[in-house]
């Protein structure tokens, strides 16, 4: 069990920075660390004991294969959060031009 | 009639891909395919709707058959709640497109504007027909991801901050949703919300089953805007082009997060009366706060975004009052009377809303500002915009004969029947304040005649505006006609039957 | 097996708590990839190599863009500056913290310990799922074809965001 | 953007074609060992990135690139879901079928229809992260639609 315990103080770093950091590039950082998370997550609860990688080689005798359905899930979730994190970066260099600062107290106030 | 449900998802999608690509080489073609290709979808929906009647169709993705009874294959499921949802979509879609041939000719880059709409369709299309909870995760991210991208469609300051705001607490409510998937994997070890419910039915500790229910409201709440998880709605909502805070406020924040909702707590978890509870609480404050947050502002679209909130309230506050009668087991009738007015009052907001902010975008359209201040008496020059708005602000703030009206009378009712009287008076109350802040919108915007001379020499938006809110317009009318208990039934008991017959949706499912 | 991984994710968190606390942008975006990198080794040891491959290839690439992000416009941390906002923000997410791992603790008791997981829906994609796909390789067997349809939303939503970064790093919003 | 120093250059010369082609290898293989489309296509979009940061945007007279990127990435993706709409309409109408026939399990040509999504998926991957590079890290807001 200490492995899931640990894995999620790793989502709750990431849920603590999402809350008090101001530096548009600290947020997407703690973002991608929550989304780190899951995905571990995801693979620990997927795997199993002495099981081998989901790949058939003829003549193995009655295998145990690690559950290959979070391994497709997380493949996805992983094309995902390069997404949200290119969109997150395309959106923060360009308030920067605006602005020429990360903080977004500061980006708030400007914008009156 | 079961093939066609793949078609939804494809059919937006295909039509995304050949904007941006016949984009590049053919002129003008983006603006009428898009529209032309959301009308098809509007048809094939209605068409749904005619037929489906009472069935419920499940589309089994890769003709994979359940092994030794439990789904194996990605499941697409239609029934009478989701094929409402399905409509508005189209509708708003249509004519969110139609709208936007003439509105959105005013910015660059207009092939990716068409790509990105036909992909927010998509997105929300492949949510409200999954039935399966991964796939639901999917298509969410899909619709939100092209939303991010078009809130700040307008590279201005504003559009680019609301825009990180959403993108943040989106990506938060994401995470927060996957980690509750997780979580059910682990439990169940299957993906298909009906069969989930079967495995849950089995036995659960209390203590895991609230701590996913409370991730799930919590995420898809935040995709919602209910009350505590608001902040970023105000912002998006007004600072999108029109045609796109019709869309978010009419359709996005229904399909991605109240269908959701809904769907997950009638028809996969067993309803519980604290989760009940809650859900009624937060409605409740949602619908109160909402109309007090929109009363001091002077920004027409900020002011019309707090009352999205505000209306979901009462959707959400009809939908707890019917989950707490059906838990208690007793008086189904009243049961069925809220959720019906729950999902009359969800149509009617769809088209309302979409019309004003629609309005508000003619207003912009032609004297280029948002602030009420900065108006009056546009009501000489733009007759359509004038009449139109008045429809659709007599319909949100409850005035008879209009379709809000009515919506909100079933529910009141609803709440009085089910002996909720502090509910009643306080809808009565969030009413009440309504119409107050609609009729400073109307008086400021259109009426207020001396100071005519202002603007004087603008004339009326172009005809594809027109066109679009005299057809919501009209149907803000029209809809009243579901307030006969007959008609009702005809058109709202499958999804009435589907959401208060708890095992109904899992037993089909699982029964193929 | 759980030991070694439990050191891992202590370094991962080490990684991350420097992530959030770093003076200079530049090192907290390197300390960020020393958790993305860090999960490829765990996803090494528990058996998931194709991720692995996809996960050292997308943080190499996720690093790059942000690096260059970081060396384009500043590299200097905020001052830190104590308001009352930023208190109740730390008091509010502690507490939110606190709840969230008593709840977290609590709720595993119930489910399967590590290593001892059973298939249910995954059966299928299992046994006898090379010759129904002809796939060898389970996971592709899994994301094109029994959940091919996931795969496809996936596929749009890069696409999505490939569309969105040329539209939101456009010279004009309007003509 | 300018390029960097000779031994970058010279490194990267030997180094990039057999970065593309072990993303080749991956995407061909997809199905038979670990990898497939995603994997491939990031790296062959990796190998891309390598070269453009090696020589510089300026030396690569890089102008036109994003929108041809683009291009590409619209056709892939449009293939992938008319590959998946095919078995709808000839094959036994079912979406997403794999109608195509399975061949042995372990041969390079097999799995049916799995080969060819990896192959068109690998491409829209690679040039959607590579839209995104170029659009992000090289054109900045210079890169007109």
């Amino acid at each position: 069990m200490t492995v899931f315990l640990l894995c999620f103080i790793l989502f709750l770093v990431g849920l603590y920075g999402v809350f008090t950091r101001r530096n548009l590039i600290k947020i997407v950082i703690s973002l991608s660390i929550m989304e780190f998370s899951i995905f571990l997550m995801l693979i620990l609860i997927g795997y199993i004991d002495n099981g081998i990688a989901p790949i058939v080689t003829p003549g193995d005798l009655n295998p145990i294969y690690v559950d290959p359905l979070p391994q497709a899930m997380v493949l996805t979730a992983i094309v995902i959060g390069l997404a949200t994190t290119s969109m997150l970066m395309a959106i923060a260099i360009r308030l920067y031009r605006k602005y020429k600062t990360f903080d977004i107290r500061e980006i708030k106030s400007l914008r009156g | 009639m079961n093939n066609l449900l793949p078609i939804f998802v494809a059919v937006p999608l295909i039509t995304g891909f050949l904007v941006m690509i016949l984009g590049k080489f053919i002129r003008n073609l983006h603006k009428y395919f898009t529209s032309i290709s959301m009308l098809l979808l509007l048809i094939l929906s209605v068409y749904a709707f005619i037929n489906l009647g009472d069935q419920t169709l499940v589309y089994v993705v890769g003709g994979w058959k359940p092994v030794s009874n439990f789904p194996i294959a990605i499941y697409l499921v239609l029934d009478g709640f989701s094929v409402i949802l399905l409509c508005i979509i189209s509708l708003i879609g249509f004519i969110a497109a139609f709208y936007s041939i003439s509105y959105i000719s005013r910015y660059t880059a207009e092939n990716h504007y068409y790509a990105l709409f036909c992909l927010m369709v998509a997105g929300m299309n492949g949510v409200v027909l999954s039935g399966d909870l991964f796939n639901i995760f999917v298509f969410l991210e899909l619709s939100v991801m092209a939303s991010y991208a078009l809130v700040a469609f307008g590279i201005g300051k504003e559009e680019l901050e609301a825009s990180f705001k959403y993108q943040v607490l989106g990506g938060l409510a994401s995470f927060l949703i996957l980690l509750a998937v997780s979580l059910i994997y682990w439990k169940t070890k299957t993906l298909n919300i009906a069969d989930i419910r079967e495995v849950l039915k089995a036995g659960y500790s209390k203590t895991f089953y609230i701590f996913i229910q409370i991730l799930l409201l919590s995420g898809f709440g935040l995709k919602a805007a209910i009350v505590p998880f608001h902040a970023w709605l105000p912002d998006a909502h007004s600072s999108a082009p029109s045609p796109i805070s019709a869309m978010l406020s009419g359709v996005l924040i229904k399909a991605a997060g109240i269908y959701v909702i809904i769907r997950l707590f009638f028809n996969m978890f067993e309803i519980s009366e604290e989760i009940a509870i809650v859900i009624t609480t937060l409605g409740t404050i949602s619908m109160v706060l909402g109309v007090l947050l929109a009363i001091g502002h002077w920004d027409i679209k900020r002011l019309l975004a707090y009352h999205s909130i505000s209306q979901m309230g009462y959707v959400i506050l009809s939908l707890g009052i019917g989950m707490i009668l059906i838990s208690r087991g007793k008086s189904p009738g009243i049961a069925a009377l809220a959720i019906g007015g729950g999902l009359f009052h969800l149509i009617n907001h769809a088209v309302f809303k979409g019309l004003l902010f629609l309005n508000a975008g003619s207003i912009e359209y032609t004297i280029g500002t948002r602030n009420l201040k900065e108006m009056g008496g546009l009501s000489a020059f733009m007759p359509f915009t004038s009449s139109s708005s008045f429809v659709a602000s007599m319909s949100i703030s409850g005035v008879p004969p209009f379709n809000g009206f009515f919506s909100k009378l079933i529910i009141i009712i609803a709440a009085v029947e089910a002996k909720f009287y502090f509910l009643g008076f306080l809808a009565v109350f969030a009413s009440i304040i309504t119409l107050a802040s609609f009729l400073k919108f109307q008086r400021y915007a259109f009426s207020n005649s001396s100071r005519n001379n202002k603007h004087a020499g603008i004339s009326e938006v172009p005809f594809p505006m027109i066109l679009s809110m005299v057809l919501l317009g009209f149907l803000c009318i029209a809809l009243s006609v579901l307030a006969f208990p007959g008609i009702r039934d005809l058109v709202l008991g499958p999804a009435i039957n589907i959401l208060i017959h708890i095992d109904a949706y899992s037993s089909i499912i699982s029964g193929m | 097996m759980e030991q070694s991984i439990s050191i891992i994710l202590i370094f991962m968190i080490v990684g991350a708590v420097y992530a959030l606390h770093a003076k200079d942008l530049l090192s907290a975006v390197i300390a960020c990839g020393i958790v993305g990198y860090g999960l490829v080794i765990c996803f090494l040891l528990l058996k998931a190599p194709d991720l692995a491959i996809v996960q050292i290839v997308v943080e190499t690439i996720t690093l790059i863009i942000m690096v260059a992000v970081v060396l384009d416009s500043t590299r200097h941390e905020l001052a830190v500056q104590v308001d009352t906002q930023g208190i109740i923000n730390q008091i509010i997410s502690f507490i939110l913290i606190a709840g969230m791992f008593y709840f977290f603790y609590v709720s595993i008791q119930s489910l399967d310990v590590f290593g001892a997981h059973t298939v249910r829906m995954a059966n299928a994609y299992i046994e006898g799922a090379a010759e129904k796909t002809g796939s060898a390789n389970l996971v592709t067997g899994v994301i094109f074809d029994f959940r091919g349809y996931d795969t496809l939303g996936e596929a749009v939503i890069l696409y999505t965001a490939a569309l969105g970064v040329m539209t939101l790093l456009r010279i004009q919003g309007k003509k | 953007m300018e390029g960097m120093s000779i031994i970058v250059k010279k490194v990267t010369q030997l180094l990039c074609g057999i970065i593309f082609l072990y993303g080749i290898y991956i995407i061909s293989h997809g199905h038979l060992t670990p990898g497939g489309g995603f994997a491939g296509g990031a790296i062959i979009a990796g190998s891309f990135i390598l070269l453009i940061l090696a020589f510089g945007s300026d030396a690569l007279n890089l102008k036109k690139e994003v929108i041809e990127s683009s291009i590409t990435e619209s056709i892939a993706i449009l293939i992938v879901i008319l590959i998946a709409l095919a078995g709808f309409f000839f094959g036994i109408k079912v979406f997403f079928a794999n109608y195509l026939p399975r061949g042995i399990v372990g041969e390079l040509i097999s799995a049916g229809a799995i080969p060819l999504y990896n192959i068109f998926i690998g491409l829209e991957v690679a040039s959607a992260i590579l839209t995104i590079f170029l659009a992000l890290v090289i054109f900045k807001e210079e890169s007109q639609t």
